[in-house]
């Protein structure tokens, strides 16, 4: 099949050659492929993505596929070490903050050039982070400017929600600073984001990068994110063909680091997840994101590289204390803890390298404890501390989503399945209520309607802040952490954390924090984290699995 | 020697799991060159069948046929069915009682006249169309170019009698079977139609065998009657003498049931009693038993032979003395 | 024409016995037909099956007892053994059980499904049907409307409307498609009622509006009616099963159903083709039951096919 | 015993014609009765004649509102029965009653003989208990000649004879004033009709009933009527006392009509002399104008007949006639002609016996 | 002819327009939505709130209804959230369009070119054991779920015959000019990719196929035993007409006309099927966009989709109206 589809494409090109002057109106697509390439250097990538990317502006994107894209074409000051969440140096060389943590130096790299030939400098720096600070109108939004929004709060012209952002100064061509309102723990490491990469600033201008307009239910954007993304990165925009649902991206022959060994990568857009297995047993692609954890045992025996990144969510059993008084009993939540069988869940349930959390955050970020030990399955411990509670007799609205997979939770009803199997047989009584992810659930969980309901997170980040933060940093917050007196203390150790400038203090302090939440206050009851993969051709070599999904094609060579 | 022999014709309509049932039981008779034969009962007597079956047209699977139906010297019962595809519609023509339904309602009148031309008389399309706009006039079609193009519901009731007509008889056929032709049709209108045939039948010398439960058709058109009962001949006479003696009791019954327009007001009808329903088979009694105002027991306990007595056959063991009124019977 | 047959069977009709209702008549056609026979015979053990599983089951089919032999990541479920004939699904419940379990809410999907949906019909089909002038035009607009998207597509439509799904959920969806063709089938068969000389009979008589309706327009409009739910029954478990498919069924699977059960196992159909093959042998069996029993019942009834 | 019980004074029927591309409008109208009066008088049979399409039978049905006339009224036993509604009307209904052309579908397939003789006792309060009830039923069996076990049969365990007189017992059990018979005898095999015939004059004899009998065959008409109509396209063309119209028939039509029909006596039809009309009966969606006869009529003249409708007038004592040249026809001062049919369009879907609801389209119609 | 054409589209428009009214209402009154779809588990209540007021959620429904009766007008339905996010809803059918075409044509020339054959053998051999048969096997057809027969093809019948099981997916180097594959192929002449279209296309079609076969096979058979019950096939045959010509003429083209019928109401709800068969074979068209639609909620796309499909159910529904009236004379005059 393989070899029929090489022998056609030739003689295709040679008559396509011919009709191609004929057809010039009718915009044909060429042969996208050219398999004649060997060895380590050039050739041609496809990659099977689920959806399509929305767009290629990575400021204004919110979804992995559209970042999985801009990430090959886009860099940012700074970066995250292949294979980890620890942040080292990108466009910038050296990063100092001041004593009081406030304003921080960069050193940028010299030599640097955007793709449309302009050149990277300091002033380059400072309009990006301008043009952040100035959305208006619906660049303000949250569906648009999301990762703004939660890592810099607001923008200049909202005077009633502050930002963290101050000023960007370019003390010359290869220096420029940055003042903060006040101190973060997520900073500088946010700047590693694809979002906040760093784009031309002819090209922004030339391409109406800030005109973004509410349209319905939904926004339109401008020229530059849809068709001229101009980045540093080693790939170039090459064209977004929808007729055949294809990205194609090409080698950047000016980069300013190790040059890219693929001349090409395309990201074929195949939705179904089956789709795209039977597509990479085919051959017509080189590796996909996201194989179901039950197919990997086979596409390994059948030659592929399952590339297993490492476990950077958590999936957690959420808990409201708003309507159930007696969830505001510590004792209860403790009961629910014990009567999950954690160990058998992780064993059954989810893919090779799901571990049982122990807490809110993965061992690969800093501020995990270590001395925190899992709780082992035990109901009858749960049954007793129901009956201490005076809660023998417990009926609880438990909600878990349909229509939905995410990489910690793969198949949202199998765990409903064991988690629900579980408190029943502890004597729990259960009123579930299904909805779709999109469809109303999110919306009821954000309400507060459930008693239990299943949800998790996948990190930006590797600052505890991302976490812990995110989910109890404030105290009208998915669990209602509010109703009980320990909800507020919570939230003021997480923001005084947060603000610590010191790195082994705050770090203690996140530690302390975890410890807490586990023994005392015990808000929702973290269960699993499960590794998400990427699955590769075998001859596909160079990408590291990134916890972050923060993959690079860059080094990456096929053949 | 007669034109059509119908010798012994039995039918029997056999399905599965059920008993068989009798519908034609040994019918006989003749059909002379020119002659109008008449083929008279009510529904359920075997007449239709009849002549489903001298036509070949008896659904293959399901219907017995026996005896011998003996055309010009062939017994058409043997022939082949391409055979006998050869001889309907050019040596044997039939004529149906719905002309709505036994029309095709999406071709028009015009094929459906040439296309037996066509198959018959190998005429080219253009030939046969003109031979068509002939025929149609032939019937008293008026304006029969336009009708050749039309469809059959774009006619009325009589003209697409007559344009069945003109189907049956185009290829001159030396016999012609009209099952019920003037049934579907108004008074005034089946007067027209019977004239025409008539006529047609006398210009064309085509015999003609005419089946219909209307007495009164009968006896202002055919030369010789069979009255049919349930399968069988019950009687047959030339019609002056049918009319004039019915002798048996069904046949006078059916006389004395008919209410005549020429009859002084207040003349009560003498109805025959029960309905079709209540015969019993012809195996051991005579179908009629039950009805029959002469009835004996040797009725009921024997079947009738068929006696011809002075050009008259007569299926009876009691029939009606001549000038003796219908008995009068309480209903039911 | 099979002419004179049609005559003998008329006359066969009138030497049966006394008080032979119309329906006791078409039973007893019924009855001779083999495959009439082979659907009543599917259906009935179907019925017995499905009220009778909870008791028949040999394990809870909602329990994940063998959850410990389930491993995601090597794409393993519980082979067949003792006491589980066939083995556990996907999460390690016994896999019999919930065939046996789920015979009991495919017949509540697909009576729900009828009887919502003839009820609907019958209200809005004797509406027009009985009452005509402007009632009529607007039931039949509202029917037009419905009947402009094509039935399975309308159904996926309803379904993924629904905020909550759940087994009413697709009950509704696949019934509410099914209430036009109820309705315009009893209108048509309800305006011709209107017209017939035994309705006319009937006015001519005096006798009420109402009772004329109900006494006779409607009960002799029902024949296609019934036919018609047989064979809703059937379309409404492939339909169930459908929306299972494409996520819009019931997505709580404790008490089993086979649309689901079918629908559910998409993913691993290459990998557990049994999974799927056993729920989907079940639909078909059960489906084509109530088809050939739809097809004889609608050739008993339909007074053209009496021959 | 000559006082009036029916009175048809100006009776029409119109059914309109709609079509549109929007809305549907009334495009034209199918004049199925187009000005009818008629006297019937109590205890007598009257006879409606006419070949199909004349609106014979839709005339009987709006005498009994069963098609509400467009025009015109009918007074009842000095009552305007035109104008009753709701529950006089239903009332009223039990003094007129309807015995159908065809025997089986007018009787509901799924009652049996005691419910359908039973219902219209139940909706006139006449069913008075149980006892006195059955008895009533047994009674009407009787009467038609039924023997009570017919009673828990239903309508297809019938032959076509026995149902008719199921559908007159129905008519009977109200006791009833009027009684019009549509074709109570067309849809019989022959040697039944006249059982059916016979039992009607019965019960007239019996029960002092009146009928209304509306037939095609004249030979039935004749026979059981004391007064003859005769019907085309809409109009009463003649009227007289059945002897009178056999013996004189004024009107052409009814001469051609009287001519046409066949006689089993070979010698009668052998000596006979037929009037052929030419060509169809025109539609009644679009009538001919004047005399609605005169396209067909072998007497017509250059005057009048195409312009001048004529009314029915009394020619002599009892027998009326709608002809200009009635007079002159019957001294033969006028001979027939030959006449060249003329082409009736039909096709268009406008019969009156089509009633004009259907579905909405082919594929509604194909698709239940 | 034309006054009826002109009534139906009329009232097309009337159907679309209440039927977008309902979806629009209902899709609006629904949680979740576009807000729930474009902020995801990040959502907070106030960026929920903004959001909404954003994108104009908060006002009357009617108003919303109106404006987007408005950006429709000119071609704007929206923005896909969930099947091809931040394309444009219309570009979404139109580049998906033609592949539901030819995929739906394919499938119903396999169900008419099976299915008619087949009923009027069955009904010619009524009572027999190819008619036994044949009704009992298109009575299983029916029953069989198409989705359940689409994966059987797919993962059996693909191997066994070595036919690709992915619909759309890898043709995608040969000259595109009309969006039709196996046109495309014909036009420029690259007509290894016309049968590469073939390829993909023969185990879709097949699997929509099996139901409308199914019905086409029925209503034949019933169509035609009817017809040879009628009259004028007894007085084509007491005409003594050749069994070619009786059949040809007075069977077969009596028997079509509520073939025909069942043929366009077949094909307008190929698309119920497609989305079932698209979804199995990843076929890239209207039905996966559907199928997809459905499962992530995305409504815009949906909204378009749905009116589309009843337009183009109606369509070929009035089509077939009229194309009954070029068979049937008794309609074409009226």
């Amino acid at each position: 099949m393989v070899h029929s589809v090489t022998a056609r494409r030739r003689w295709v090109a040679a008559i396509g050659f011919l009709s191609v002057s004929a057809l010039a109106l009718s915009g044909c697509a060429q042969s996208q492929r050219d398999s004649g390439g060997g060895g380590k250097e050039g050739g041609t990538l496809t990659f099977g993505a689920a959806g399509a990317p929305k767009l290629f502006d990575p400021f204004y994107a919110t979804d992995g596929e559209t970042f999985r894209v801009a990430r090959q074409m886009y860099e940012g000051l700074v970066g995250f070490k292949p294979g980890t969440a620890e942040v080292e140096p990108a466009l910038a060389t050296k990063y100092e903050p001041s004593a009081d943590g406030k304003t921080w130096t960069f050193t940028l790299k010299e030599g640097v050039k955007f793709h449309d030939d302009t050149d990277f400098n300091a002033e380059a720096v400072c309009f990006n982070f301008e043009r952040w600070y100035n959305q208006k109108g619906a660049g303000q939004s949250d569906a648009v400017s999301q990762y703004w929004l939660d890592n810099f709060g607001g923008f200049k012209d909202t005077p009633d929600k502050p930002s963290l952002y101050k000023s960007c100064t370019a003390k010359d061509a290869k220096t420029a600073v940055i003042e903060l309102n006040e101190v973060t723990s997520q900073f500088p490491s946010v700047l590693g984001f694809t979002s906040f990469s760093i784009s031309s600033p002819t090209a922004l201008k030339q391409y109406d990068a800030d005109n973004v307009q509410a349209a319905g239910d939904a926004f339109t954007y401008p020229a530059y994110a849809n068709e001229h993304p101009t980045g540093t990165g080693p790939f170039k925009f090459g064209k977004y063909d929808k007729a055949n649902n294809t990205v194609e991206l090409v080698k950047n022959d000016a980069y300013h680091g190790t040059k890219a060994k693929l001349d090409k990568i395309v990201f074929k857009i195949i939705p179904d997840e089956t789709a795209r297995k039977q597509a990479l047993k085919a051959g017509d692609i080189d590796g996909y994101d996201l194989p179901n954890a039950a197919d990997w045992a086979g596409l390994k025996t059948d030659g592929f590289n399952v590339a297993i990144r490492p476990a950077f969510n958590v999936f957690y059993l959420g808990i409201n204390q708003k309507n159930n008084p007696k969830l505001a009993d510590l004792k209860v939540r403790q009961a629910l803890m014990y009567a999950i069988n954690r160990e058998q869940l992780v064993k059954s349930q989810l893919p090779e390298g799901a571990k049982v959390a122990t807490q809110f955050m993965p061992d690969t970020v800093n501020g995990y404890n270590k001395d925190i030990k899992a709780v082992g399955y035990d109901a009858a411990k749960a049954k007793s501390l129901l009956a201490e509670a005076g809660a023998t007799d417990l009926t609880l609205k438990f909600y878990w989503p349909s229509e939905v997979t995410r990489p910690y939770m793969p198949s949202p009803k199998d765990l409903f399945g064991a988690i629900s199997g579980d408190l029943q047989a502890a004597g729990i009584k259960l009123e579930v209520v299904t909805k779709p992810w999109n469809g109303g659930y999110l919306t009821d969980v954000d309400n507060g309607i459930p008693d239990l309901f299943l949800l998790g997170w996948t990190g930006d980040n590797g600052t505890a802040h991302n976490w812990v933060g995110t989910f109890f940093g404030r105290t009208d917050n998915r669990f209602n952490t509010g109703v009980s007196p320990w909800g507020k203390t919570l939230a003021d150790a997480l923001a005084k954390a947060n603000s610590e400038p010191n790195e082994g203090e705050r770090t203690k302090q996140y530690e302390e924090i975890n410890k807490k939440i586990m023994d005392e206050y015990l808000p929702a009851i973290p269960i699993s984290h499960s590794p998400p993969a990427l699955v590769f051709k075998s001859d596909v070599k160079g990408v590291v699995p990134s916890p972050l999904t923060d993959e690079k094609f860059g080094p990456a060579s096929k053949g | 020697m007669a034109l059509l022999e119908v010798r012994d014709l039995s039918v029997v309509f056999q399905r599965k799991g059920e008993a068989p049932f009798h519908a034609v039981d040994g019918v006989s008779f003749d059909v002379e060159p020119g002659q109008t034969v008449g083929l008279v009962g009510e529904s359920g007597c075997g007449k239709s069948v009849t002549s489903l079956a001298i036509m070949g047209l008896l659904p293959k699977r399901g219907a017995k046929v026996t005896g011998s139906v003996t055309y010009d010297g062939t017994d058409l019962l043997k022939l082949s069915d391409k055979q006998m595809r050869d001889k309907r519609g050019s040596e044997l023509g039939m004529v149906f009682q719905d002309p709505l339904s036994s029309l095709n309602p999406v071709v028009p009148i015009g094929l459906q006249v040439t296309e037996v031309l066509e198959r018959h008389r190998g005429m080219p399309r253009k030939e046969a169309m003109i031979e068509a706009k002939d025929l149609l006039d032939k019937v008293g079609i008026p304006d029969p170019n336009r009708r050749l193009k039309e469809y059959p519901h774009q006619l009325s009731g009589g003209m697409r009698q007559r344009a069945l007509i003109a189907i049956a008889l185009a290829c001159r056929p030396k016999l012609l079977i009209a099952d019920e032709p003037t049934t579907a049709l108004d008074v005034t209108i089946q007067a027209q139609i019977l004239s025409l045939m008539k006529e047609l039948v006398q210009d064309l010398g085509t015999a003609l065998v005419m089946i219909t439960h209307d007495l009164g058709v009968v006896a202002g058109l055919c030369d010789e009657v069979n009255v049919l009962y349930g399968g069988k001949v019950v009687e047959k006479a030339m019609r002056h003498k049918l009319f004039a003696e019915p002798r048996h009791p069904y046949t006078h019954g059916l006389l004395a049931s008919i209410p005549r327009l020429d009859a002084p007001r207040g003349e009560k009808l003498t109805p025959i009693k029960g309905s079709v329903a209540d015969n019993i088979p012809w195996t051991s009694a005579c179908a009629f038993a039950p009805r029959c105002p002469n009835a004996l027991d040797v009725c009921r306990a024997e079947t009738p032979a068929e006696v011809d007595k002075l050009g008259r056959l007569l299926r009876c063991h009691n029939p009606v003395v001549p000038g003796t009124p219908a008995a009068e019977e309480v209903p039911v | 024409m099979a002419l004179g047959v049609s005559k003998k069977e008329k006359i066969d009709g009138l030497a049966e016995s006394a008080g032979v209702s119309l329906a006791a008549s078409a039973w007893k056609r019924l009855r001779r037909s083999p495959v009439f026979l082979i659907g009543a015979t599917i259906i009935g053990i179907f019925v017995v099956l499905s009220l009778l599983s909870p008791w028949l089951a040999p394990q809870d089919p909602s329990v994940p007892m063998l959850i410990d032999q389930v491993v995601k990541a090597r794409n393993e479920i519980p082979p067949p053994q003792p006491g589980h004939l066939l083995g556990g699904d996907l999460q390690g419940r016994d896999f019999f059980s919930r065939l046996l379990v789920g015979s009991q809410q495919t017949l509540i999907v697909g009576v729900g499904a009828t009887i919502i949906g003839l009820a609907g019909g019958l209200i809005l089909g004797t509406l027009a049907g009985a009452l005509g002038g402007w009632v009529d035009s607007v039931v039949m607009r509202i029917v037009d409307v419905m009947l402009s998207l094509p039935s399975l597509l309308l159904a996926f439509s309803i379904a993924a409307m629904f905020a909550r799904p759940s087994q009413f959920t697709v009950i509704l969806a696949v019934s509410i498609v099914q209430i036009p063709v109820f309705a315009r089938l009893l209108r048509g068969s309800m305006l011709a009622q209107r017209h017939s000389d035994h309705v006319l009979a009937a006015t001519a008589l005096g006798v009420k509006k109402g009772a004329i309706v109900f006494r006779h327009m409607l009960p002799n409009s029902l024949s296609p009616v019934i036919v018609q739910s047989t064979l809703v029954l059937a379309t409404a478990i492939i339909e169930a099963a459908a929306l299972s498919f494409l996520g819009l069924g019931n997505p709580d699977d404790r008490l089993p159903e086979w649309g689901q059960m079918l629908g559910d196992v998409q993913n691993v159909f290459d990998t557990h083709p049994h999974l799927a093959a056993w729920p989907a042998v079940c639909i078909i069996v059960v489906a084509l039951g109530f088809t050939l029993m739809g097809e004889t019942l609608r050739e008993a009834l339909d007074p053209k096919n009496r021959r | 015993m000559s006082e009036t019980l029916v009175s048809v004074q100006d009776m029409k029927v119109h059914f309109p014609i709609k079509r549109g591309v929007f809305f549907d409008r009334t495009v034209g109208y199918v004049y199925a009765v187009d000005g009818v009066d008629l006297e019937i008088k109590r205890g007598e049979t009257y006879g409606l004649v006419g070949e199909s399409g004349c609106g014979k039978s839709t005339l009987g049905r709006a005498m009994l509102r069963l098609n509400e006339p467009t025009d015109g009224k009918m007074v009842f036993d000095g009552q305007d029965f035109s104008t009753l509604q709701g529950e006089e009307l239903r009332k009223m209904r039990r003094r007129i009653q309807m015995v159908f052309q065809d025997p089986l579908s007018s009787l509901d397939p799924r009652q049996s003989v005691e419910s359908i003789l039973v219902e219209g006792l139940r909706a006139h309060g006449l069913d008075e208990g149980k006892e006195s009830t059955a008895k009533r039923l047994r009674e009407l069996l009787a009467a038609v000649g039924l023997p009570a076990s017919a009673l828990r049969k239903y309508p297809h365990e019938f032959s076509g004879g026995q149902r008719q007189r199921i559908g007159i017992a129905r008519a009977l059990a109200l006791n009833p004033d009027l009684i019009v018979a549509d074709e109570p005898v067309s849809a019989l095999d022959v040697s039944v009709q006249a059982q059916v015939v016979n039992l009607l004059e019965e019960l007239q004899e019996k029960f002092g009933l009146t009928y209304l009998v509306i037939a095609h065959d004249l030979a039935v008409v004749k026979h059981i009527s004391d007064r003859v109509g005769v019907m085309y396209l809409g109009g009463l063309v003649e009227e007289a006392t059945s002897e009178d119209l056999y013996d004189e028939p004024l009107h052409p039509y009814t001469r051609a009509l009287l001519s046409a029909i066949p006689v089993p006596d070979p010698q009668v039809e052998d000596r006979r002399e037929r009037i052929l009309l030419a060509g169809d009966l025109p539609s009644p969606a679009n009538p001919p104008s004047g005399c609605r006869f005169h396209t067909r009529c072998p007497w017509r003249q250059e005057t009048k007949c195409d312009t001048e409708r004529p009314a029915l007038r009394e020619l002599k004592p009892g027998h009326k006639v709608a002809c200009h040249w009635a007079e002159q026809i019957r001294s033969g001062e006028i001979q027939p002609h030959e006449v060249k049919p003329v082409l009736v369009e039909e096709g268009d879907g406008l019969s009156p016996d089509v009633p004009l609801v259907g579905p909405a389209s082919v594929t509604e119609a194909l698709n239940p | 002819m034309l006054r009826y054409t002109i009534r139906r589209l009329v009232q097309l428009v009337g159907v679309v327009l209440v039927l977008s009214m309902l979806l629009f209402a209902w899709l609006r009154l629904l949680p979740g939505g576009p807000v729930s779809a474009l902020l995801g588990e990040r959502a907070t209540p106030e960026s929920r709130e903004a959001l909404t007021k954003q994108l104009g959620l908060d006002q009357p429904i009617f108003v919303q209804y109106f404006k987007f009766l408005g950006r429709a007008a000119t071609g704007d339905f929206g923005v896909s959230t969930g099947v091809q996010p931040g394309d444009s809803a219309l570009e979404i059918f139109l580049q998906r369009f033609p592949a539901t075409i030819e995929l739906s044509f394919f499938a119903i020339l396999i169900a008419i070119a099976v299915g008619v054959p087949l009923g009027y053998l069955a009904a010619k051999r009524r009572g027999g054991w190819f008619d036994n048969l044949s009704v009992i096997g298109s009575l299983i057809g029916v029953a069989v779920p198409v989705f359940f027969l689409a994966y059987l093809l797919k993962d059996v019948a693909s191997s066994a015959l070595g036919l690709p099981s992915q619909g759309r997916q890898d043709a995608i180097d040969a000259t595109r000019v009309t969006g039709f594959f196996t046109l495309d192929g014909l036009i420029t002449g690259e007509f290894d990719a016309t049968l590469n279209a073939l390829e993909h296309l023969i185990l879709p079609a097949i699997a929509l196929a099996t139901i409308p076969f199914a019905v086409i096979f029925r209503i034949t058979r019933a169509a035609v035993l009817d017809v040879l019950d009628e009259d004028f096939v007894r007085t084509a045959e007491s005409k003594g007409l050749t069994a070619p010509v009786i059949r040809r003429r007075h069977v077969l083209r009596n028997a079509m006309l509520p073939v025909v019928t069942t043929i366009g109401l077949q094909t307008g709800a190929l698309l119920s099927g497609a989305v079932l068969t698209e979804k199995v074979f990843s076929f890239a068209g209207v039905g996966q966009a559907l199928a997809i639609g459905f499962e992530r909620r995305d409504y815009p796309v949906l909204l378009l989709l749905i009116i589309m499909a009843t337009i183009v159910y109606v369509v070929v529904n009035l089509l077939v109206d009229l194309s009954y009236a070029l068979i049937d004379p008794r309609i074409r005059t009226r």
